[in-house]
C-alpha cells in the first residue's frame, strides 16, 4: 500500500494551488477592506482599494508613479547594497575577533539606536540634500540590521568545523569564504530580509528631510494635502516594491539551500 | 481613540480639562501660551495640557478621534481636511495674514540683484531661478510662493522646490543646497541670523496682498464639539480672546513669558525678530466670519489654480 | 496515525506473529533531480518480541529500512506495516536510535534520557529516579548534569541508548547502538540488552550492526542485505544456540561460529576463510 | 612546558583590562569628538562632549531629564514585550506550519515594509496621542524584526532533533516549549537584539507624532528651538539606555549558552 | 606556530626518534565550576613513521590526547611535542580525524574530500583527480556530487577519512576511522592504510580504535589507557608479527592472539578467558 506523495506536482494542482493560496485570500482581504472603507472607518483615513486602485491606475499612466519610483529605488538599492556589504563584513570581522567585538561593540550599538530621523542636519552636512544623502540614510538602516546578524551568524559556526578548517591551515580569508559565509549565510540571509524593507523606510525618511521626488516625497505631499488616497496609492508602491524583493530572495535562497539540505528537511520538517 | 465626554463635566460652566494639539511648537501660537502662562484658562475653570503633533496631518486625526478637543494649526490644512469631508471648523482666529516669510541667501539675492527696493513682481520673476526650501511641496507653503510667481508672470509650475524638514532647512541653506526657504517662524528668523539670508518677501508685514486680513492660523474643533461643549468651546475662546488682548496690550511683557517659557533656548534676538513679525499677524480678538475664512478660500483657489470645494461658511465653527 | 479501517486481524499474522512486515518496498532518492535506488523490492518479517539482525555492506539500505519503519520517510512502492497498521506517517510505537547524534545539546545528560517520561508528563522524581538507575547501569553515574558537548563519543552514545530504552514501546529501531564501544562496555550493553530489554519485557528489536558475531549474538534471526539496489540476500534463523545469557561462553559453540560463518561468505566471500577463527567480538 | 593558561583570572588583570578595552578607547573618542567640535565641524551641528555632559548634568539636576526618560521607557518597553511576545509567537507559528507561512508570508512582508512615520495620522486616529499610540508604534517596530528572525530560527531547527521529538509523541506545545524555543534561542536573542534600539526609535517617532514629554519631545523642542546641544543631550539619554540594554542582553544570554556549549567553543572559537 | 627558540634537536629524540612526544600531562575539564580530571600524568611516545594506537575503555580520555597533540586544547601541566616543537596553538603539521562528524553540509563529496588541497591553491583539475582516485578506492566512484546529508553513516565516514589523507602533512590523528564500518570494507580500509599511507609515505600515525585486534593487526605499538581519571596502563609493542601486508593470515598467527589477549586482560580482565577464541575482527 503506497503512502500517498505528498505535494504531487500534477499539472493543475499547482493552478488550484495559487489560486486557494493567493487568489482567494487576497480577493477576501480586498473585499473586507473595501467593506470596512465603506462603512466603518472615513475613507479619509481608510480609503477604499477601489479608489487607491484609481489613483494608481492613474498615476501610473501619467508617469508620476514610475518616476517617484526610480528614485527611490535608485536610492534604496545603492544604499542597500552598500549597506549589505559593509554590515556582512563588519558582522565578520567582529564575529572573528574577540577583542574588536569588545572593543567596538558597545560604540555600534549606541550608535544604531541613534534615531536618524533626528539627525537630519547632520546628513545634509555632510552628504548634502541629494542622492547621496538618502543611500547613506539607507546604507545606515542597513547596515546594523546585517552586521548584527551576520556577527551572531559568525558566533554560530559550529566549533567542529572551524577546528577542521583551522587544522587544515586555511588562511584568514579561505576561512571567510569557504566556511564563514556559507556557514552564516542563513543568519546573513534573514539580515537581508529584514533589512530591505527598512531600506525602503531610510529612503523614504531621506526623502522626509529633504526631497523633490520620490515615495516619500509622493507620500509627504500627499499627507499635507489630507490626500488619503494619494498616501495610500504611494504606501502601495512600497509594498509592491518590498513584496516583490522578498519574493524574489527567499526563492533564489531556498533554491540555494535546498540542494544540500532538501532530502533530511523534506523528511522531517515540522509541517 | 479618547472621549469626548472627557471634558463633559465642564459644559455646565463647572471645571473641565481639555487636550490642545499644536501642529508645530510654534511663535504662531503665541496666544495659545499666553493663556496658559498668565491663567486666562485658569480663570476660565480650564486646565489645558498642550500635545506637539507632527503636523495639520496629524491634528484633524487627534481631533476627530477625541484624543484632544482643541488644535492650532492652519486653515490650509483644514481646507484639505473638508474638502475630504471632515467636519472640522475654526473657531478662533489665531494668525489673520500670512505668518510665513520668504527668505533668500543674501549671495544668491546679490547674483540676482535683488534688493530692498525691488517690486513684488522682481521678487516673484527671481523665483525662476531660485532651489526654495518648503515643507512641502503642496499646501501652504506652496500657496505663498505660486502666489508670489503669479505677480512676477512665473507658472507656478516652474517653481523649483525642494522638501526639507524644518530642523534640517538651515543647514541645507549654510551649506548651498538651497537657495531660498519659506518655512515657519522662527527659523526662517534663524536663516537671517545664520545662514546669511535675508528677507524676500514677509506676509506678516503684508508683502503678499492678497491675505491681507484673511485668517492663516486658528484654533480648530470638530464640528461635533463645538455643539455638544458649547460652554467649554465658549469659555476656551475667551480665554485665547483674553490672551490676545494681552498680547496686543502688553508686547514686550507677552514676549518675555512666550520666549522664557516655551523658547528659552532660542537666541534673544532671532526670537524678537520673529516676535515682531507675528504681533503684526496675531488679531485683537479671536472673532471669527465666513467672510474672512472665504479670503482665505479665495486665495487658495487662485494660488493653486484649482477650484476650492468649500465655502468660507463650512470652515467656520460658531461659537456662542 | 493507524489507519482505523485495517485492524491487526487482516494482517496475515496474529498478535503473536509480527510486529514489522515489509513488503515489496522501493524506495529511491532523487539527488539533483537525478534518482538513485536505494531499496528494490524488500521483504523483512521481523516477528513479536523477538529480535531481528540487519547486517550488509555500507550503503546498503539498513538505516532506510529502519527509517521507512520509524515513518521518518515514505517509500514509493511496496507496503510497511507495524503491529498490523500500515504505517503512513511518523510511527509513534517505536523507538528510533539513529546511527547519528540526536542529543539535545542544550540539555544536560539526566533531561536528555528522561525526555521521553517528560514528555509523557511522568513527574520529576519518578523520571529522575528512572533515568539515574539506567545511567548508573551504563556506567554514567555521577555525569548527570554533564551537557553532550561535554562527554566522549561513547558516552554520548550510551545517553542516546538510555533514552531510546525509555521511550516506553514495545519495537525499538537500533541503529549501531555498540558501535562506539569499547570491547568491555559492548558486552556489559548487549548483556544488558538481552536481559532487561528483550527478555524481561519482550520487545521487540530491530537492530543494524556491522559486527557479524554480534548479530548473531543477540539476533533471532539475522536479515542479511546487498547493495546496489539494496536488497535481502538472506535470512539466517539463529535458533539452535540455546541459552543465550552466557554471552561469552555462546560464541564458542560450534553452532554460533557456524552462523557467523555463514554470514560472512555472504557479506564478504573473499574473506571467509578465516571468519571461523576470530570474527567473534560481540 | 605549560602552555600559557588564555585569559588568567588574575586579580588586576580584570581592571587592566577594564581600563585597556573601555577607558582607554573612550577617552580617545572623547577626545577626538571635542578636537572635532572645536576645530573641525561648527558646535551647532556637533556640539563638543564637554557642552553635552553640562546639559546632561543640569537636565539630571533638575529631573527633566529623567522624567522625559521615564516616559519614554514607559512606552518602550511596553511595546517591546508586546512586540517581542507577538513576534516570537508568530515566527512560531509560521515557522511550524508551511502553510500558514505561505498564505500570511506576502501579507506580513508588506506591513513590514509600510513606512510607520507615514501612519501618523491612523495611528493617532486608532490609538490617540496617549501612551498607546507610542506602545502601539514600538510593538510594531518590534515585532517584524523578532518574528523575521524567529521565524527563521524555527525552520533551522536540526532535522534530527524534529525527528527524534515527533518519534517520542510530543505534543505541537512540548515540540514549542522543548525544542523549538530553545533551538531558536540564538535566533530569537539577535532579534530581541535588534529590535530594542529599533522600539527606542519607535517610542521617539511616535513622539515625534504626537508627545507632551519624552525623549522624543525633548529632541524635538530641542530641534524646534535650534538647541543642538539639547538634542545631542537628548540623544546621549538614547544611546545610554540602548547600551545599558545592550550590555545586559548579551551578558545573560552569553551566560545561559555557555552552560551547554562553552568548552567546545573556548576550544576552536575564531579569535 | 613552532617555538623558534627549540629546535628539534633539544628534543632528546633524533629526526627519526619520535613524531609525538608527550610528557607529564594532565588535562582538566570544569564543568558547572566542577572541575573533572580527564587526564593525569600520561606520558606517550609516538614514533616517526610507525603506527601507535590506543585503546581504552570510553571515556578515558583517548580522544582528548589526540585534541591535546592536534592543538585545539592545552593540557593544564606536562608538555606535548610534535616533531619536535612544542605545540602551543593549533598544529597545522597534523591531519586529525575526528570522532565525529565533520563535514561541511554545503559542500558536495567531492568538495568536501578536495577542501585540503583547495586550501593548499592546488588546481582545480588536479585536486578532483586526486579526490576522485581516493572515492573510488572506498567505494565512493559515483557520489562525488552528492551532499552528506544524502550519504549513509558508513558513507560519510570514509569521506571524512578520504578527506584526511589528503592533508598532506606527515602525521595523521585518528579517532575510531573504521568503527562505523562493515567487515569488508573495514579489512579493505586498513589494507590500505597500512600501505598507501603507511609504508608507502612513511606517515606517522597515531590512531584510536575500540577494537583490540585492530589496534594489534595495525600498531606498531598500543597504548592502553585506563580511566578514572584517564592515564597509561601499559604499552605493549608489536614488534613480533612480521609481514603485515596479509592482513587476514596475520590473525591467525600465535603472536598476534596473544597481543591481543594481553590486551583484553587489561581492558576486560573479567572477560580475558574468551579473548583467545575470538577478539579478532580486523
Ligand atoms: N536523504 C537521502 N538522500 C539521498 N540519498 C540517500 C538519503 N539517505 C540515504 N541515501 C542513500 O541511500 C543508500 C542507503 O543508505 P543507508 O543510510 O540506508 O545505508 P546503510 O545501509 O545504513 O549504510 P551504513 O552502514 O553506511 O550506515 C545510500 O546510497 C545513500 O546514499
Ligand atoms: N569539552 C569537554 N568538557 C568537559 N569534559 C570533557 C570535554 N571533553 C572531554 N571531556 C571529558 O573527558 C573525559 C575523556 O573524554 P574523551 O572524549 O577523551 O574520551 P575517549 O577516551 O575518547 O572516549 P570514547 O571512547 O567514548 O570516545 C570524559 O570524561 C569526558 O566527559
Ligand atoms: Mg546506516
Ligand atoms: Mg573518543
Amino acid at each position: 500500500m503506497p503512502a500517498a506523495g505528498r505535494d504531487a506536482a500534477r499539472p493543475g494542482t499547482a493552478v488550484a494551488r495559487f489560486v486557494l493560496l493567493r487568489v482567494v485570500p487576497l480577493a477576501i482581504v480586498l473585499a473586507l477592506w473595501q467593506a470596512v472603507s465603506t462603512w466603518a472607518i472615513s475613507p479619509v483615513y481608510l480609503p477604499a482599494p477601489v479608489s487607491i486602485a484609481a489613483r494608481v491606475g492613474s498615476w501610473l499612466a501619467n508617469g508620476y508613479l514610475l518616476h517617484n519610483c526610480y528614485t527611490t529605488l535608485e536610492e534604496t538599492i545603492s544604499g542597500f547594497v552598500l549597506g549589505v556589504v559593509a554590515g556582512a563584513l563588519a558582522g565578520i570581522a567582529l564575529g572573528m575577533s574577540r577583542w574588536w567585538s569588545g572593543l567596538l561593540s558597545p560604540y555600534i550599538n549606541a550608535l544604531y539606536a541613534l534615531p536618524k530621523v533626528a539627525l537630519g542636519p547632520l546628513f545634509i552636512l555632510w552628504f548634502g540634500i541629494g542622492l547621496s544623502m538618502k543611500i547613506a540614510m539607507v546604507g545606515i538602516f542597513v547596515f546594523f540590521v546585517v552586521f548584527y546578524n551576520t556577527w551572531q551568524g559568525v558566533k554560530e559556526v559550529d566549533a567542529k568545523l572551524i577546528q577542521a578548517m583551522r587544522l587544515l591551515r586555511a588562511s584568514r580569508l579561505q576561512m571567510v569564504l569557504k566556511l564563514i559565509v556559507p556557514s552564516a549565510l542563513g543568519w546573513i540571509f534573514v539580515g537581508i530580509r529584514v533589512s530591505f524593507p527598512l531600506a525602503l523606510v531610510g529612503a523614504i525618511v531621506g526623502e522626509l528631510i529633504a526631497s523633490n521626488s520620490g515615495i516619500g516625497y509622493v507620500i509627504l505631499n500627499a499627507a499635507n494635502t489630507f490626500d488619503t488616497v494619494g498616501l495610500f496609492a504611494g504606501l502601495f508602491a512600497v509594498m509592491v516594491i518590498a513584496v516583490v524583493f522578498d519574493v524574489a530572495l527567499t526563492y533564489v535562497y531556498g533554491r540555494y539551500t535546498r540542494r544540500w539540505a532538501l532530502q533530511i528537511k523534506g523528511v522531517t520538517a515540522l509541517s | 481613540g479618547g472621549s469626548n465626554d472627557e471634558s463633559g463635566s465642564g459644559n455646565d460652566g463647572g471645571p473641565a480639562s481639555v487636550k490642545v494639539v499644536v501642529s508645530t511648537a510654534s511663535i504662531s501660537y503665541a496666544p495659545l501660551y499666553i493663556a496658559v502662562k498668565q491663567g486666562f484658562f485658569k480663570d476660565q475653570k480650564l486646565t489645558v495640557s498642550i500635545t506637539t503633533v507632527s503636523g495639520g496631518g496629524a491634528t484633524v486625526p487627534a481631533l476627530q478621534s477625541g484624543s484632544a478637543q482643541f488644535g492650532f494649526s492652519s486653515v490650509f490644512h483644514q481646507l484639505d481636511a473638508v474638502q475630504q469631508g471632515q467636519k472640522i471648523v475654526s473657531i478662533a482666529a489665531v494668525n489673520t495674514g500670512e505668518g510665513l516669510d520668504v527668505v533668500v541667501s543674501k549671495k544668491k539675492a546679490a547674483q540676482l540683484g535683488l534688493n530692498a527696493n525691488s517690486t513684488l513682481a522682481q521678487k516673484g520673476q527671481a523665483l525662476k531661478h531660485l532651489k526654495v526650501g518648503v515643507i512641502s511641496t503642496s499646501g501652504e507653503p506652496y500657496y505663498v510662493l505660486s502666489d508670489l510667481a503669479r505677480a512676477g508672470g512665473v507658472d507656478p509650475s516652474e517653481l523649483n522646490m525642494e522638501a526639507v524638514a524644518s530642523s534640517a532647512a538651515i543647514t541645507a541653506m549654510k551649506t548651498g543646497q538651497i537657495d531660498a526657504m519659506t518655512i515657519g517662524l522662527p527659523v526662517t528668523t534663524e536663516a537671517i541670523e545664520q545662514a546669511g539670508a535675508q528677507i524676500l518677501v514677509s506676509c506678516p508685514a503684508g508683502d503678499l496682498p492678497d491675505l491681507h486680513e484673511a485668517p492663516t492660523e486658528t484654533v480648530l474643533a470638530s464640528a461635533s464639539y463645538v455643539t455638544s461643549h458649547a460652554s467649554v468651546t465658549s469659555r476656551f475662546v475667551k480665554a485665547i480672546g483674553q490672551a490676545e488682548a494681552y498680547l496686543k496690550a502688553n508686547s514686550d511683557q507677552a514676549a518675555e513669558t512666550v520666549r522664557t517659557g516655551y523658547f528659552a533656548k532660542v537666541d534673544k534676538q532671532v526670537f524678537d525678530t520673529a516676535w515682531a513679525e507675528i504681533a503684526n499677524v496675531t488679531p485683537a480678538e479671536p472673532t471669527l466670519t465666513a467672510e474672512q475664512l472665504q479670503r482665505t478660500v479665495d486665495f487658495v483657489s487662485r494660488a493653486s489654480g484649482k477650484k476650492v470645494k468649500a465655502t468660507g461658511d463650512q470652515l467656520l465653527g460658531v461659537v456662542k | 496515525m493507524n489507519d482505523p479501517t485495517v485492524g491487526p486481524s487482516h494482517d496475515g499474522a496474529g498478535p503473536s506473529g509480527s510486529a514489522v512486515v515489509i513488503d515489496g518496498v522501493s524506495k529511491q532518492f532523487t539527488v539533483h533531480g537525478r534518482t538513485s535506488q536505494a531499496l528494490v523490492d524488500v521483504a523483512l518479517d521481523a516477528p513479536r518480541g523477538e529480535i531481528t539482525s540487519l547486517v550488509g555492506p555500507s550503503g546498503c539500505g539498513k538505516s532506510t529500512v529502519l527509517n521507512l519503519i520509524a515513518g521518518t520517510i515514505e517509500p514509493e512502492t511496496g507496503s510497511v506495516r507495524h503491529n498490523g497498521a500500515p504505517v503512513v506517517a511518523i510511527n509513534h510505537d517505536v523507538a528510533y536510535l539513529p546511527q547519528g547524534d540526536d542529543l539535545f545539546p542544550w540539555r544536560t545528560v539526566m533531561d536528555n534520557v528522561a525526555l521521553p517520561l517528560e514528555l509523557r508528563r511522568v513527574s520529576r522524581a519518578a523520571r529522575h529516579r528512572q533515568a539515574r538507575e539506567i545511567l548508573a547501569l551504563f556506567g554514567l553515574a555521577g555525569r548527570e548534569s554533564s551537557y553532550p558537548a561535554q562527554l566522549s563519543g561513547g558516552m554520548r552514545k550510551r545517553v542516546q541508548i538510555a533514552r531510546a530504552l525509555l521511550s516506553g514501546v514495545d519495537t525499538l529501531l537500533m541503529d549501531e547502538p555498540f558501535g562506539a564501544l569499547d570491547a568491555q562496555l559492548k558486552v556489559r550493553m548487549q548483556i544488558d540488552l538481552l536481559e532487561r530489554v528483550h527478555r524481561q519485557t519482550g520487545n521487540t528489536i530491530l537492530f543494524v550492526t556491522h559486527d557479524l558475531a554480534e548479530a548473531v549474538a543477540l539476533g533471532d534471526r539475522v536479515v542479511v542485505f546487498s547493495p546496489g539496489p539494496g536488497h535481502v540476500i538472506h535470512v539466517e534463523n539463529i535458533d539452535d544456540l540455546g541459552d543465550r545469557s552466557d554471552l561469552l561462553s555462546l560464541t564458542e559453540s560450534p553452532e554460533f561460529q557456524r552462523h557467523v560463518r555463514t554470514l560472512w561468505s555472504l557479506v564478504a566471500p573473499e574473506l571467509v576463510h578465516r571468519s571461523a577463527a576470530s570474527g567473534a567480538t560481540p
